[in-house]
């Protein structure tokens, strides 16, 4: 239970640092430069209109006053209502963040598959033809610009091959598919939807690949450097030096202990891959939550911008704790009561 | 690509595919945003009263403004006077809940909309209507509006704002806080005009379906549309030419000139009065100097640009009034692209050289492109301009602070009359007047203008105010390109809409 | 069972190549152990791995390494699995690097029973909690769930063992496996080997730079130089009478407890780029003449069992042993005649004053935190030398950074020529710095990587700023005055030497003058024979009349050496106190008596009653609480009062020692004895 | 050190067994990384400083009768829709994108170097007020800040310096503080503060020096990201203003070329991006190799 300790008092330090990407978040949008009334109103808008629109978003308010009302808000689970489209911020939130984190999180997993698999592989033959192509093959892909690779997987793999469905939407209309949780996936998954899933997951490949292709060049340069430091450690050459047989040399003595030091980079480049999504989504037409977040900067739509940098900062540093959790299940010496 | 990627298979069940390039930010048209793709959904899935009927000009069909007929409404017609307009509903219309049409309905929906104090509330003022007051219940299937003064305008502006809720289903959401329902009509599809919303995946698509209880004429046409945000152009375009795709709606100039030669895609082309201009500002240096702004006016390369950006399929203009309005006279703006006059010009404004911003919407690739070229002329006669994009927010701002010294605009007057045009760009403190023109003739005119019913009389105040326009050059006015509107090649009858608001009842599929 | 034969390791680097190992033969049998002894360097690990078939990237080797009839150079990789660990297991040289951090102990000694004893999972628990129990860890079955990272030294190095012992090799080869432990801890590892080649039949290959130690296990001992083998043969031949000059040059270099002079030897061994040509140890061999640096000797017998490979063998004691047996030792023969204890016309005046002194390490989050110091008093006049031993993480490290005011005291006062550190800030702090030097105990390490030397040691006049030209000629003379030449100025760290290094480090702290200079262990992390040099050079630096110094060190006989007084530390806390004669010959306080115990010797030794405390010290670490006396909980003579009662310096005669119990110890030694 | 999966290369019954030295591999492989890193860089720059001496077009140069011109004729690489000369524009555009990313870079490492250094070596409270600060920054994922960041700031090739600057100095802080404190730890630090040198000086020339070692393998891994980010930016409309030539931009600007067989707008500035990105990772492997230190 020493891990659950951890994973509590890792969540209460938490606590200052949301608050203070509260803080920051708050006072960012306000200060862009903007101003989303005026962006709503259209043109036609008198200066009464403004004011009446500015009250009725509370925005006539002090900023502190603002400030005391959006915290309230959020203590409530209130994340506030859209100024462009008047509805919710919560329940547009709550429709656009599953479907990106799937496609995050299956990039990350793919990536971090490919890392390990290829390091490790790397790692044992390295400095030999199959370990340097593979290294500058990754390289290459960490340095082309995602939105770029992503119209060009666009072109071959739907317009030229017709693999794969069309750049618009996340799942074949038709397919009957309830929502749960935004996530076509999981969804199909949940409800048992196979026609659904197959569906979703056609148009999940080439979003997955652009965005697994640039992120998992760091994967692997980390994967394969420990596994060669693992190789050359006085703790696996003893382990060798007394006979132990390949396979137990690799799983107990090589695998895990290369894998240590992944979890942080993982969760940074979790950050890296929701960051991408802002222009991959834009590409694939995949309207999740980048777009929205987009939109809403671009609209100065304040309560928008807030949710979504809250949730972005909420969710990455989440994923950093669990990172770290893994890690100390990975590695030992991680103090995890200290 | 589907298996039907030869482009015949949409029309098979009855469901038209569109690309739009958003997703519509709300579902409320009092309380929100100016947006585009949303105003024109409004269009269709809210139950209009009167709207416009259709006419062909050179072969091909435009909406009629001449001719606004009553579509969910029975008649709409005024007194002798032209001041109270009474409206008649039919009998026995329901709304997708069940309830039926009534006056309180219209009453309540207007009510709304001077609470929202946004978009209707800012026509109706043109028109005289400034208070709940003067929208009367006579009983539940009349309704009058008591305008303040007669005016010209009253059919084409009713014709785009006399769209009703369901009140009885919309006050069941409201409450104390939100007497409106603004919460739940933003988030929740309108009743149904000449299309249903079938569904919507936010974000992603529209689902919609004919209107089986539309009781008036011109019902739709196709079964089903399904709009599909694609916000990349060149997705769009893919999908078009894979036939993933029947209409895309929001490709840019250049992607429709390479689409033409395509098999199976045809692009529907109509005129269109968008008009493109430069508004200058006539109260900042330098541009408070009319000499300085004629010599813009001549450095700008409108052949070129409509060659260029528009690939030919534009249409130079004459006056700041657009082409197909009544009252456009050649003598509105009498600047053609003269570097020496331009050079000249500012010499009588006694300077070498200015400079200034140019602003245009950050990513409005025919304005960039336009700017450049504007640019790399002007740079030529000593005006340098510094290409300023900004985005949606910032502009908004910016324009509101009135100190953008040149902005490309572009846009459509949605009220086909010039005392409309007035109103809302060339007159003092008008919503559209970036360049804060005032001319006291021109307000003048303005004022009489609203009592002024008889045509060949507005007429002959259009064209002096056009006379006036053409001295004091407020803005540079570029010309007015074409609608073009790709499509796969068993899609018909586009109709082109006065306010550039796709009607899509109007649209079919040929195979 | 393992006979090496002519087997040269030459080592392909890019653009250099090391001789590792030139023409080294020798061979062990069951149940023998084999020393294997040497300077850093010498090529002892390279022998351990190429018996093991590990040798290096980029190495060549040619001989043979002859295992049981097979070559191990020659083997096929199956072969070569089955040879490690079953044939010839390796004990790797750091022990606590050498467990895979990621997985337990016990995992770790099952793997290797269940691949070479073929013994079922379950099986294999059971053995492995024997075989723990039998390498002396205590609480077996808790230790098998233990992750190498929460073993202290001692206990990863029997983990170490029981490792290489559960792979059942019919050899057993350790590589320096008491480094870093404590004296009282080295000794019972080293029993463990003896046990295993007495009762297990093993055959013993023990790898060590420390004769003392390996003298008291082994049956036979091979000496490297320079990847050669100088001499082999009888542990005690070999050990007490020595034939070849480096062999005896090295048991000349290590102080000995009974206080014998340190016989420094000068030069270093060489790095060969090829195997040599000529006698490698002839450039600082007092007996070399022509024909040792024209020809390489071959080893010849000396004895029965007995080679060495020099032209000119060499006989009789290395040094003048300290005739007798008894308690009383005789005075050390010192470099400068004893300071303080002389004359005492007038006291000299006191650099150093260290006054009920706490140091606390505060953990992160508040929240208690290490007490590394408990009440020191300690007082250095000018020109006396005062040595502070202990065994590790008693707080030798933490009361030298408290006399240079780089930790502050959290309870007393420490003074320098009169001035309190802690009422200083600023400038006026640095200036009193710059009064304390410290010598520290990693050489390179205490040396900024990217300066140069000349900018290390004028760091200190720099900062009294002294102007540049002085500078350079206080420098250029602190550097000669350490027996460095003035080449050595331009060059960078990792350029140098170790034992070059801390020259340079003493020369940094003596350039500025200061009143108190601090030795922190420093010639722990240095070969034996450069050690040697070092120390000759601190004892000169030492007998400088205006200054004083702390001489802090693990190792009791180099203190021995030239020291006036002695301080002994436990658990942060000074145990005993007194005259390094008064200390050594007649420890009154049990610890001292365990530590002069178990410090190995290659001479008598310390002769008195012996005193073995009963624990390790982690071990004993968890024990520790109330105010008693910290040793309560190893010491074999505590009593309930000792657990309770907090013990207090006492004069004992001309020492000083803190156990209530001393008049009784006598009687008591005489009990044990029996 | 050893392969050990890996046998002996098998010798001849007397001769010397031979292990294959895979250090010198290495070290070939990683000079061949840096060589080539550079190689691709120094190209780089040499076009964009001489960029005027390649071309006869300004980068800003109108063609007004060549809108999408196809490469050949007057254009080697065509142009874009606005008929400006893509290889000019291409060549000019290195001296932004490389100027910014490098200008970048360098601010972000001068001032997270030296925050991370004060607050390492200090520690204490300093110490925990920065790293909440940090924590809080850290919190956002770098293109989003970058994104809101240049909203804020508007675009502008100085503006977009201090934004990737912004976004990077706390992976830096962060990064050279971690080494402070050890470097702190390390005993040549306490032999010069024992020698009564003052703070600053034990800074600057004790403890910064050997701290440097990872911030000089990231920087140029960082590098090549910047480019990335800004070319991301410039794709969202928030960088350079047009027309300015900037790779990222003109793949914006070209992107809809592409699916009507345009391929000339973006695929040469896409290029020249993906080069330059490469050059720096090559580089930053290749010293990563070197120095043996872990990403
Ligand atoms: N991997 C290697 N590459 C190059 N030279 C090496 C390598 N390993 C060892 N050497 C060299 O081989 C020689 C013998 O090294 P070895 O490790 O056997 O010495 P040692 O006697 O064990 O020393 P220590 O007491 O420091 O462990 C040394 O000169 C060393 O520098
Ligand atoms: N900075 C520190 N923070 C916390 N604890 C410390 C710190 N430095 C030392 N300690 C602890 O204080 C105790 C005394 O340490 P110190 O370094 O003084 O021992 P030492 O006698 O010099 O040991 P060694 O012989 O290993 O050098 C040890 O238990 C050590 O773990
Ligand atoms: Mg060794
Ligand atoms: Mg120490």
């Amino acid at each position: 239970m020493r891990l659950l300790r951890f994973v509590a008092r890792r969540l209460l330090q938490l606590v200052p640092v949301l608050f203070g990407v509260v803080i920051v978040t708050f006072l960012l949008v306000r200060v862009l430069p903007g101003d989303p009334i005026r962006s709503i109103l259209g043109p036609a808008a008198t200066e009464a209109d403004v004011a009446a629109a500015q009250a009725r978003y509370g925005l006539d308010q002090p900023l502190w006053r603002q400030f005391l009302d959006y915290l309230q808000g959020l203590a409530t689970g209130d994340l506030g209502t859209s100024i462009q489209s008047g509805g919710s911020v919560g329940a547009e939130l709550a429709v656009r963040i599953g479907p990106t984190l799937e496609l995050v999180i299956l990039s990350l997993a793919v990536a971090l598959l490919l890392a390990t698999t290829l390091g490790i592989w790397s790692a044992r033959r390295a400095h030999r033809l199959g370990d340097h192509s593979i290294r500058v093959v990754a390289l290459a892909g960490n340095s082309l610009p995602d939105f770029w690779l992503g119209l060009v997987l666009i072109l071959v793999g739907y317009s030229m091959l017709g693999w794969f469905p069309p750049p618009a939407g996340r799942i074949e209309p038709g397919t009957g598919l309830t929502t749960i949780t935004g996530a076509e996936l999981v969804d199909a998954t949940l409800t048992g939807n196979g026609e659904a899933f197959l569906s979703a997951l056609r148009y999940l490949i080439l979003p997955v690949a652009t965005l697994s292709i640039v992120i998992t060049a760091p994967l692997l340069r980390s994967v394969r450097a420990s596994a060669l430091e693992v190789l050359h450690s006085p703790a696996y050459t003893a382990a060798a030096a007394h006979g132990l047989p390949d396979r137990l040399l690799r799983r107990g003595y090589l695998v895990r202990a290369a894998l240590v030091r992944l979890p942080p980079l993982a969760a940074l480049v979790f950050g890296f891959g929701i960051g991408s999504t802002v222009l991959v989504e834009f590409v694939f037409s995949w309207q999740g939550f980048g777009q929205w977040a987009l939109r809403g900067l671009l609209f100065r739509d304040y309560p928008v911008v807030q949710a979504s940098v809250l949730v972005i900062a909420a969710c990455y540093v989440l994923v950093f704790l669990i990172a770290d959790v893994v890690q100390a299940m990975l590695d030992p010496r991680v103090r995890v009561d200290g | 690509a589907r298996d039907d990627a030869d482009g015949t298979g949409a029309a098979g069940d009855g469901t038209l595919r569109i690309a739009v390039p958003s997703y519509p930010s709300s579902w409320d048209q009092d309380f929100v945003g100016f947006d585009p793709i949303a105003l024109m959904l409004y269009k269709n899935v809210f139950p209009y009263l009167i709207d416009y009927g259709v006419t062909t000009v050179d072969g091909a069909e435009i909406s009629d403004t001449e001719n606004i007929i009553p579509t969910f409404a029975e008649s709409f017609e005024p007194d002798a006077e032209n001041r109270v307009w009474t409206l008649r509903l039919r009998e026995g219309v329901t709304f997708a809940s069940g309830n039926e049409l009534t006056a309180h309905d219209v009453k309540w929906s207007k009510d709304r909309a001077f609470a929202a104090q946004a978009n209707v509330a800012g026509i109706y003022r043109l028109i005289g209507l400034t208070e709940p007051d003067q929208v009367r219940v006579i009983d539940d299937y009349t309704v009058e509006f008591h305008q303040a003064f007669p005016s010209a305008l009253t059919r084409e502006i009713q014709a785009i704002s006399l769209y009703v809720f369901d009140s009885q289903e919309a006050q069941e959401h409201a409450t104390d806080d939100d007497p409106w329902a603004s919460d739940w009509i933003a988030g929740n599809p309108p009743s149904g005009g000449y299309f249903r919303v079938e569904s919507a995946t936010q974000g992603q698509e529209v689902l919609l379906s004919r209107n089986p209880d539309y009781p008036g004429p011109d019902p739709a046409q196709i079964d089903q549309i399904r709009l599909t945000v694609v916000p990349a152009a060149s997705n769009q375009r893919l999908q078009l030419q894979n036939g993933d795709i029947d209409v895309a709606l929001g490709m840019s100039q250049r992607d429709v000139a390479d689409l033409r030669e395509l098999d199976g895609v045809a692009v529907i082309s109509a005129p269109s009065n968008e008009q493109v201009a430069i508004q200058m500002s006539v109260e900042t240096a330098p541009f408070d100097d009319v000499n300085v702004r004629k010599a813009l006016a001549y450095a700008v390369p409108y052949e070129q640009i409509i060659a260029n950006v528009y690939g030919g399929d534009a249409r130079p203009v004459q006056s700041l009034v657009p082409l197909d309005m009544p009252g456009y006279d050649e003598r509105g703006y009498p600047y053609t692209y003269d570097l020496d006059a331009a050079r000249a010009a500012l010499d009588e404004a006694g300077l070498d050289s200015v400079q200034a911003e140019l602003v245009f919407e950050t990513d409005n690739e025919t304005q960039q492109q336009l700017a450049v070229l504007v640019q790399s002329e002007a740079a030529k006669v000593g005006i340098e301009l510094e290409l300023t994009p900004l985005d949606p927010g910032t502009l908004a701002e910016r324009r509101n602070q009135k100190n953008i010294p040149l902005q490309i605009t572009s846009g459509q007057m949605w009220v086909n009359d010039v005392e409309y045009l007035l109103a809302t760009s060339l007159t003092e403190g008008a919503a559209l007047n970036y360049s804060n023109y005032r001319n006291s003739e021109i307000e003048q005119i303005y004022e009489e203008s609203h009592t002024v019913v008889d045509e060949a009389e507005r007429n002959q105040l259009w064209l002096r105010v056009q006379e006036l326009l053409a001295e004091d050059v407020p803005w540079a006015i570029i010309c007015q390109p074409n609608f073009n509107l790709p499509v796969r090649d068993h899609v018909t009858g586009w109709v082109q809409p006065v306010d550039g608001l796709a009607r899509l009842q109007h649209l079919s599929s040929s195979s | 069972m393992l006979a090496v034969e002519d087997l040269s390791v030459l080592i392909h680097r890019p653009g250099r190549q090391v001789a590792a190992l030139s023409g080294v033969s020798f061979t062990v049998a069951p149940g023998e152990v084999v020393g294997l002894v040497g300077e850093s360097g010498g090529g002892k690990s390279m022998v351990a791995r190429a018996v093991v078939g590990l040798l290096p990237d980029g190495a060549a080797a040619s001989g043979r390494v002859d295992f049981d009839g097979a070559d191990v150079l020659r083997m096929d990789p199956a072969a070569l699995r089955a040879h490690r660990g079953r044939g010839a297991a390796l004990c790797f040289q750091q022990p606590s690097a050498a467990l895979s951090p990621t997985r337990t102990a016990g995992r770790q000694l099952i793997d290797r029973l269940v691949t070479h004893q073929e013994m079922s999972a379950r099986a294999a628990r059971g053995a492995a909690q024997e075989l723990f129990a039998a390498v002396g860890i205590r609480n077996p079955a808790r230790r098998l769930d233990a992750y190498p990272h929460e073993l202290s030294g001692g206990m990863a190095q029997r983990v170490m063992i029981s490792l290489a012992t559960g792979c059942a090799p019919g050899l057993l080869i350790a590589d320096e496996p008491t480094t870093g432990l404590d004296v009282t801890l080295a000794k019972e590892i080293l029993r463990q080997f003896r046990t295993a080649a007495d009762i297990e039949h093993r055959g013993v290959l023990l790898i060590s730079h420390d004769l003392a130690s390996v003298a008291q296990v082994c049956d036979r001992v091979v000496v490297l130089y320079a990847g050669t083998v100088v001499e082999s043969g009888p542990a005690g031949q070999v050990l007490h009478d020595p034939a070849h000059p480096y062999t005896r040059a090295l048991l000349a270099s290590v102080p000995d407890l009974a206080g014998g002079p340190v016989v420094a030897t000068a030069g270093g061994m060489p790095l060969l780029q090829a195997p040599p040509a000529a006698c490698p140890f002839a450039p600082r061999c007092d007996h070399a003449d022509e024909q040792c640096t024209a020809s390489r000797p071959e080893l010849a017998e000396q004895g029965p069992g007995w080679r060495a490979a020099c032209f000119h063998p060499q006989h009789g004691p290395v040094r003048e042993r300290p005739a007798t047996n008894d308690s009383t030792l005789a005075e050390p023969v010192r470099t400068r005649p004893p300071a303080g204890s002389a004359t005492p016309r007038e006291a000299p005046p006191v650099v150093l004053d260290v006054a009920d002194a706490h140091v606390v390490y505060r953990s992160r989050f508040g929240g208690g935190g290490h007490h590394a110091l408990r009440g020191i008093s300690l007082r250095v006049h000018a020109g006396e030398t005062v040595g502070v031993v202990g065994e590790s993480g008693c707080g030798k490290s933490t009361l030298a950074k408290l006399m240079l005011g780089l930790v502050r005291p959290s309870r007393g006062r420490v003074t320098v020529g009169g001035d309190d550190l802690a009422g200083l800030r600023g400038r006026r702090l640095r200036e009193l710095r710059a009064r304390a030097q410290l010598v520290f105990q990693d050489p390179v390490g205490s040396l900024s990587p990217r300066r140069t030397v000349a900018d290390a040691v004028a760091e200190p006049l720099r900062a009294q700023g002294v102007p540049a030209r002085q500078r350079a000629e206080r420098v250029a003379e602190a550097i000669d005055r350490t027996g460095l030449d003035s080449t050595i100025l331009p060059r960078r760290p990792h350029e140098l030497s170790g034992g070059q290094a801390q020259r340079v480090g003493i020369a940094r702290a003596l350039v500025a003058s200061p009143e108190l200079v601090v030795f922190d262990e420093p010639t722990s992390a240095l070969d034996v024979t450069v050690q040697a040099q070092i120390l000759r050079l601190i004892g000169e630096v030492t007998g400088d009349r205006s200054r004083g110094s702390v001489f802090i060190s693990h190792d009791l006989a180099t203190v021995r050496g030239f020291c006036d007084r002695v301080v002994v530390l436990y658990l942060g806390q000074v145990v005993e106190e007194g005259p390094v004669a008064e200390v050594f010959s007649n420890p009154r306080h049990p610890y001292t008596r365990a530590l002069l115990s178990s410090v190995p010797s290659l001479g008598a030794g310390f002769a008195g009653p012996k005193v073995v405390l009963t624990k390790d010290l982690e071990e004993s670490d968890a024990d520790l609480v109330g105010g008693g006396c910290p040793l309560a909980p190893r010491c074999p003579f505590a009593l309930d009062p000792c657990r309770t009662q907090p013990q207090e310096l006492v004069p004992y005669g001309q020492s000083r020692a803190a156990c209530w119990r001393v008049p009784e110890l006598p009687e008591l030694l005489k009990e044990t004895r029996v | 050190m050893a392969e050990l999966s890996a046998a002996p290369r098998p010798a001849a019954p007397d001769g010397p067994v031979v292990r294959v030295l895979a250090a010198q591999r290495a070290r070939r492989f990683s000079t061949g990384l840096i060589v080539t890193g550079g190689t691709l860089l120094g190209i780089m720059v040499v076009l964009a400083v001489a960029a005027p001496l390649f071309t006869p077009w300004g980068p800003n140069e109108i063609d007004p009768d060549a809108s999408l011109a196809p490469p050949g004729g007057a254009h080697l690489l065509g142009t874009d829709i606005n008929g400006m000369d893509i290889w000019s524009r291409v060549l000019h555009a290195a001296r932004l994108d490389l100027g910014i990313a490098v200008g970048a870079v360098a601010v972000a490492v001068v001032a997270g170097s030296a925050l991370g250094l004060v607050a390492g070596y200090l520690g204490g409270r300093l110490d925990d007020a920065l790293m909440r600060l940090l924590d809080i920054f850290q919190a956002f994922p770098t293109f989003i800040m970058a994104l809101v960041v240049a909203a804020l700031l508007g675009g502008g090739a100085f503006n977009l310096v201090l934004v990737i600057a912004l976004v990077n100095a706390p992976a830096y802080a962060r990064l050279v503080r971690a080494e402070a404190r050890s470097v702190r730890e390390l005993p040549f630090v306490a032999a010069a503060v024992t020698s009564g040198a003052p703070t600053w000086a034990v800074l600057w020339r004790h403890v910064l020096p050997n701290c440097l070692t990872p911030v000089r393998v990231i920087a140029p891994l960082n590098c090549g990201w910047a480019m990335l980010t800004l070319a991301g930016l410039s794709f969202l409309g928030l960088g350079v203003p047009v027309p300015t030539a900037e790779w990222g931009a003109m793949i914006s600007l070209g992107a809809g070329d592409v699916v009507a067989g345009r391929w000339w707008t973006s695929v040469p500035p896409g290029l020249f991006l993906l080069v330059s990105v490469l050059g720096f990772s090559l580089l930053g492997e290749g010293l990563q190799e070197r120095a043996g230190v872990r990403a």
